[in-house]
């Protein structure tokens, strides 16, 4: 069984189809891309998987369940997280705790327990720490803990992201554009990061513009254009198919 | 060398002050009196013309050596018409200022919030506001001079009777003085053979009450009663004859100063209100024996700041209600001064003859309101 | 059924003073994404300021142009002194300074002009007009008059001039705006001027209705605030149907709810809505981009 | 400890005062309205600072709690402390069913929403006269007793308002510092992404509305027992605004800055007393020239620029504190 299932979703804004008709599955353990033109309906699809808009038509299945209609806090309970095109880190907070806000659901103290300060929950905030350090260790971001997140730079910040959503054990990720925006050094220490995520155990989407980094660690990709599938297949596959070649030629 | 002597000097200078200051105070302590007003804030304009009366009185007598010898401190703070305020400052007068006497809380809402506090540090105090539950059930050391609000109702329902209405339609603002207005227009029909007809309701800050009246207007209402302050109305006023309403209106003595015929222009004409004898003070018979009192108020005030209302008279009246008091009693003590607080007997005041007893705090009768009609943009005493 | 005409008219009187107020926030809000909360004290000013030019003996139309000139130039100097020198503020910290100013204003106008309530003569001559068996004031339809006129001139100065569209331009983005050129700390200035000076004109139009004192303009603030968002923040159409509308449901509430109520029921109204249209009536809705 | 140095400061500070000066009308009259402030202050900055929700109705929930009191010990003859717990009942549950549509609106909207909440219950304070007593309000209240003792002195009160607003400090200081400080700041910081991490942003922000309304019912509460009156102009909409003020004014989302305000904003009038009729125009004045030169709130500003001169001392090699 696939670990996530598309069928036949469909996403208008007005008249505008931005998805239609696309289907595909996620195999479990692998790095699967979505690549396409400007304006090819990627972010979109991962607001819909999300569910941050909500499908025209369509289902989503994930792990078997249907979550097409869950909230995004019930779809993230059940595996799934994601990282952001346009950055929502937490800047009005440290480091340390956006990693810690990705711990959330591996945590249990309430309100008034917060407000009592009870044992547990003592003991629970030491353990969060422990498991938010260990995440921003595995995203070689350890020594940035107790800074501010407001005044890093951006590269930083991306980085900040997957450790956070790492942080809540996904089973899938959802990274968009993890790269826009890096320089050479920071894209290559990336694409050594996304190996070492799928190598841990969780599987990766990646919606991502540069090729070579796409071509470089994906099993399969998957070209949209104008909220269409245009090509699905091995990198090799992709970078043979002529109607891929045309579409981004087109585009210039 | 030069410093040295100059600060010799002005030190020598100061110590003279000070001797002499404390000189005169070991003659006689001075009566401290203090004050919660409100000055600013909704009922400015009841509180501003208590303030300028006692400023300037307190001025007067100390000019004249004080009472008895007794200089009198003012301290005096700004309520701004908050219940919360008025429980604060009062705290102040007596916990830090520690003040003899307690004039002040301009509305009914700031008296009836201080009157546990002041019952509980034993300090005498005199209300300026108008509701009755300030003094009945009679409370020790809490006496009030305005007219209340019951008198006010008893003597527009009185008036009625003899013109023969039967059905009144009632219109009141959301404000203390409003509300407590209504309360007692309610609870006094009955005795007078009236039926309320219509009770409708406006907030203070309102800029329309054609809807209400409009209701009104449909019912068989004989009359309309309107209790309220400041601009609301006014703008009532106006709104009636907007709407071609020929019924008798009556409005309550807080419109009692010209600024409500000002502002109300000639909507204003024919309407009756009770109120104290100061606004029609030349009207009074020469041998009315208010009159000279009244006219000597009406006229200090005015050459010091300009048209004068009723209000500031209550201030006068709990002042030299104070003042004789003092005198009687000897002593600033504040026990003492209670008590003759409460033997007030024959006080001639200007809003009416005051006969205080240990069972009628307040020592006014219903003659001490006047019945006025607004004639040509004047007051018109009738009774 | 007849009362009801009249209700619809005093409510249309009534919520053309707001739609007035309202349309100022929506100035200030369009080019800084900030509620001004010292509108109310604007509509003050202009009125306080013409009762007073009027009593020195200013004939009533010049009155009433030094009376906007003069709040016009307190909004540009509220703008000059307190919105731009803290440029670093965010939203909730420039609306507390709006805040601040209003209370300031609010003690000026007391030590300049007192406590006493002021009136205005009415426009024209006040007999009231008869339709069917209700009656409207000429003054109200002065109001009236001066909303429609108010709201058409806003609309086309945004849709329709350089100047409107920069500053529309501001609250969509103000970098992109600095970019392409736009001098928005002018922009900001003269939205402050023109925002008072629109509630100096309200202040005008009412006050021979409902008269002014240095502590009136809260309440008008206020309840423009309300028809501003019900209405939907910075659509000038929006402020004056939000405006309308809260004066109706006051008055029809008031008429046959109950009169003591009647702000309730109105607040109560404009929560319902917002329930159902976050936005406002005719505001759009933010779609935030991640 | 560290992490508490700060609050045990701040109790050793208002413990020491009455101390010092039993009989001062500043620290047992004055110090009694700042205590009922900071908690309320406090309560909102939980809402507005750590959440981001912006209330303009919290004078409601502190009025509730209030009128509560008042009626149910009054009325009904209930004991005070009995009273307090059922107005505190009633006031989750109200701020519990009101949360989630109000809490979905944002910005002015929400601002709108929550201010017609308030004026809603005011306006009832002031018309609903056979239960709240009109404008004129309910006094008399009986006073409160702890294991037998009646809290009848200025003093007494100030040890039980003091105790009260120390544990809403502490309560907030800890929150900031936990999991639910975090979903919250989360939710004030980017919502979506507060989604993503699991986090049930509607449910997260209706029980800290219901929290921060509760603590202002309690607040309510006391502050009636403590005047033993009530009056409808203690809890309207410009007591809101000024809270939202006392907020901001110290800076949003630092407890110790909702401290901070709720101290300025309850001294101020006390001290400007002095000036009369110019009060209103200082006031008002001074708030915009904090607001304007610290626009980031008086606490946070000046932590900053501690923190600032710290990092700049140990830059320079001079040993700074640590």
């Amino acid at each position: 069984m696939a670990l996530l299932e598309v069928k036949d979703l469909e996403k208008r804004f007005g008249g505008l189809k931005a998805i239609s008709g696309l289907s595909f599955s996620v195999e479990k353990g692998i790095i699967f891309s979505i690549i396409g033109p400007n304006g090819a309906g990627k972010t979109t699809l991962f607001n819909l998987l999300t569910n941050i808009y909500a499908p025209s038509s369509g289902a989503i299945f994930f792990k078997g369940k249907e979550i097409t209609k869950l909230p995004p806090f019930k779809i993230a309970r059940l595996g799934i997280s994601r990282t952001f095109q346009n950055l929502q880190v937490f800047l009005n907070m440290s480091v340390i705790e956006n990693v810690m806000v990705g711990c959330h659901l591996r945590s249990k103290s309430g309100l008034l327990a917060s407000a009592l300060r009870l044992p547990s929950v003592i003991k629970e905030e030491k353990m969060v720490r422990q498991m938010a350090y260990e995440a921003l260790e595995f995203c070689g971001l350890p020594q940035y803990a107790s800074r501010p997140a407001g005044g890093l730079p951006y590269g930083i910040l991306k980085k900040l992201e997957v450790a956070r959503s790492l942080a809540s054990r996904p089973e899938l990720l959802l990274m968009d554009e993890p790269a826009a925006g890096l320089n050479d050094t920071e894209t290559a220490e990336l694409c050594q990061l996304i190996k070492r995520i799928c190598d841990s155990g969780v599987t990766v989407l990646l919606v991502e513009h540069n090729m070579s980094l796409v071509m470089e660690i994906s099993q399969k990709v998957l070209v949209l254009n104008y909220g269409k599938l245009l090509a699905e297949g091995s990198p090799e596959e992709i970078q043979k198919n002529p109607e891929v070649i045309a579409a981004y030629l087109g585009e210039g | 060398m030069r410093f040295c002597k100059n600060l010799f000097a002005i030190l020598a200078i100061l110590s003279l002050i000070g001797l002499f200051g404390n000189h005169q105070a070991m003659a006689k302590d001075t009566l401290k009196i203090g004050s919660f007003l409100a000055v600013t804030g909704p009922a400015s304009f009841l509180g501003d013309p208590e303030l300028k009366t006692l400023q300037m009185y307190i001025e007067e007598i100390n000019a004249n050596g004080g009472v008895d010898g007794h200089k009198i401190e003012f301290v005096h703070y700004d309520t701004k018409g908050k219940a919360k305020e008025a429980k604060n400052f009062v705290n102040r007068l007596i916990k830090k200022d520690k003040v003899d006497v307690i004039i002040g809380g301009t509305t009914s809402g700031n008296s009836l919030a201080v009157i546990d506090i002041v019952q509980k540090a034993e300090v005498p105090f005199i209300s300026l506001a108008g509701s009755i539950k300030i003094v009945e059930p009679v409370k020790k050391w809490v006496f009030k001079t305005p007219h209340t609000d019951k008198m006010a109702a008893e003597k527009i329902f009185t008036d009625m009777k003899k013109r023969g209405i039967k059905k009144v339609a009632l219109i009141t603002g959301n404000g203390g003085f409003d509300k407590s207005g209504r309360a007692q227009c309610l609870a006094l029909a009955p005795e007078y053979g009236i039926e309320i007809v219509a009770d409708e309701k406006y907030d203070n800050a309102d800029t329309d009450m054609t809807t209400q009246l409009t209701k009104i207007r449909a019912t068989d209402a004989q009359a309309i009663v309107n209790f309220g302050f400041g601009k609301a109305p006014a703008i009532v006023a106006k709104n009636i004859k907007q709407l071609g309403i020929k019924l008798p209106v009556y409005e309550s003595h807080g419109v009692a100063s010209k600024k409500f015929i000002e502002l109300a222009g000639d909507a204003a004409n024919g309407i009756r209100l009770p109120a104290a004898a100061l606004i029609v003070a030349d009207q009074l018979p020469a041998d009315d024996p208010q009159k000279k009192v009244l006219l000597s108020y009406k006229k200090k005030f005015e050459e010091k700041y300009g048209p004068v209302s009723t209000f500031g008279g209550h201030a006068y009246d709990a002042l030299f209600i104070t003042v004789d008091a003092v005198k009687r009693a000897g002593t600033i003590d504040r026990a003492k001064i209670r008590d003759e607080i409460e033997k007030t007997k024959g006080f001639v005041g200007t809003g009416g003859i005051f006969n205080m007893s240990p069972t009628d705090h307040l020592g006014l009768s219903l003659d001490a309101f006047k019945m006025i009609e607004i004639e040509n943009g004047n007051w018109k005493l009738l009774y | 059924m007849d009362q009801l005409l009249q209700f619809l008219i005093s409510g249309l009187t009534v919520g053309s003073i707001y739609a007035l107020v309202a349309l100022g926030f929506s100035i200030i809000y369009n080019a800084s994404d900030v509620v001004n909360f010292a509108q109310g004290e604007f509509v003050m000013i202009g009125a306080m300021s013409a009762i007073f030019l009027i009593k020195a003996g200013v004939s009533y139309p010049v009155a009433a142009i030094l009376a906007i000139l003069i709040t016009a130039a307190v909004g540009l100097a509220l703008d000059k002194f307190a919105i731009e020198p803290a440029k670093n503020a965010t939203v909730v910290s420039t609306i507390i300074i709006t805040i601040g100013a209003s209370i300031f204003l609010r003690g000026a106008a007391l030590l300049i002009w007192g406590k006493e309530i002021y009136g205005l003569p009415p426009f024209t001559t006040n007999d009231p007009i008869k339709i069917g068996s209700a009656t409207i004031l000429p003054q109200n339809l002065w109001v009236m008059l001066g909303t429609g006129v108010t709201v058409f001139a806003v609309k086309y100065f945004f849709d329709h001039t350089k100047m409107g569209k920069a500053i529309l331009a501001c609250s969509f983005n103000k970098k992109a705006a600095y970019l392409v050129g736009i001098n928005v700390r002018r922009m900001l200035l003269v939205s402050y001027g023109l925002s008072a000076a629109l509630g100096a004109a309200a202040g005008l139009l009412v006050t021979p209705i409902t008269f002014m004192s240095y502590n009136a303009g809260v309440m008008l603030g206020l309840k423009g605030f309300c028809a501003a968002i019900l209405g939907g923040m910075g659509n000038s159409m929006g402020a004056v149907l939000g405006g309308i509308l809260l004066g109706i449901v006051e008055t029809v509430g008031a008429g046959f709810i109950s009169s003591g109520y009647k702000d309730a029921i109105a607040f109560f109204v404009i929560m319902l809505v917002l329930f159902f249209k976050p936005s406002g009536i005719l505001g759009k809705g933010e779609t935030e981009r991640v | 400890m560290k992490r508490l140095s700060g609050f045990v400061l701040f109790s050793a500070i208002c413990l020491i005062l009455p101390l010092l000066f039993p009989d001062n009308y500043y620290v047992t009259v004055v110090g009694l309205t700042i205590f009922i402030n900071i908690i309320l202050a406090v309560s909102l900055n939980l809402l507005m600072g750590y959440a981001g929700q912006i209330s303009l109705g919290h004078a409601a929930f502190f009025g509730l709690g209030a009128y509560s009191s008042a009626i149910l010990t009054i009325k009904y003859g209930l004991n005070p402390w009995i009273a307090m717990l059922t107005g505190a009942a009633f006031v989750a549950g109200l701020s519990y069913v009101l949360s989630r549509p109000i809490l979905k609106l944002k910005g002015h909207y929400l601002a709108m929403a929550t201010l017609g909440l308030g004026i809603i219950v005011h306006i009832f304070f002031v018309q609903a006269d056979e239960l709240t007593g009109g404008p004129d309000g309910i006094s008399g209240l009986p006073s409160l007793s702890i294991m037998g003792m009646a809290i009848d002195s200025d003093l007494k009160w100030y040890w039980v308002l003091c105790s009260c607003m120390l544990l809403s400090v502490l309560f907030s200081l800890n929150i900031a510092d936990s999991r639910a400080g975090r979903a919250l700041s989360a939710v004030h910081g980017s919502e979506i992404a507060a989604q993503m991490m699991g986090i049930d942003t509607a449910m997260v922000k209706s029980h800290i509305f219901v929290f921060s309304a509760l603590m202002a019912s309690f607040a309510g509460s006391l502050f009636a027992h403590q005047q033993d009156f009530v009056s409808p102009e203690s809890f309207s909409f410009f007591f809101s605004i000024e809270l939202v003020t006392m907020v901001v004014l110290g800076g949003l989302g630092s407890t110790f800055g909702a401290v901070i305000g709720a101290f300025i904003l309850s001294i101020l009038p006390e001290v400007l007393i002095v000036f009369e009729d110019f009060e209103v125009l200082i006031f008002g004045a001074i708030l915009m020239v904090i607001m304007i030169f610290l626009p980031e709130g008086l606490f946070v500003a000046l932590k900053n620029k501690v923190a600032a001169f710290v990092a700049k001392r140990q830059e320079e090699g001079v040993d700074g504190p640590s």
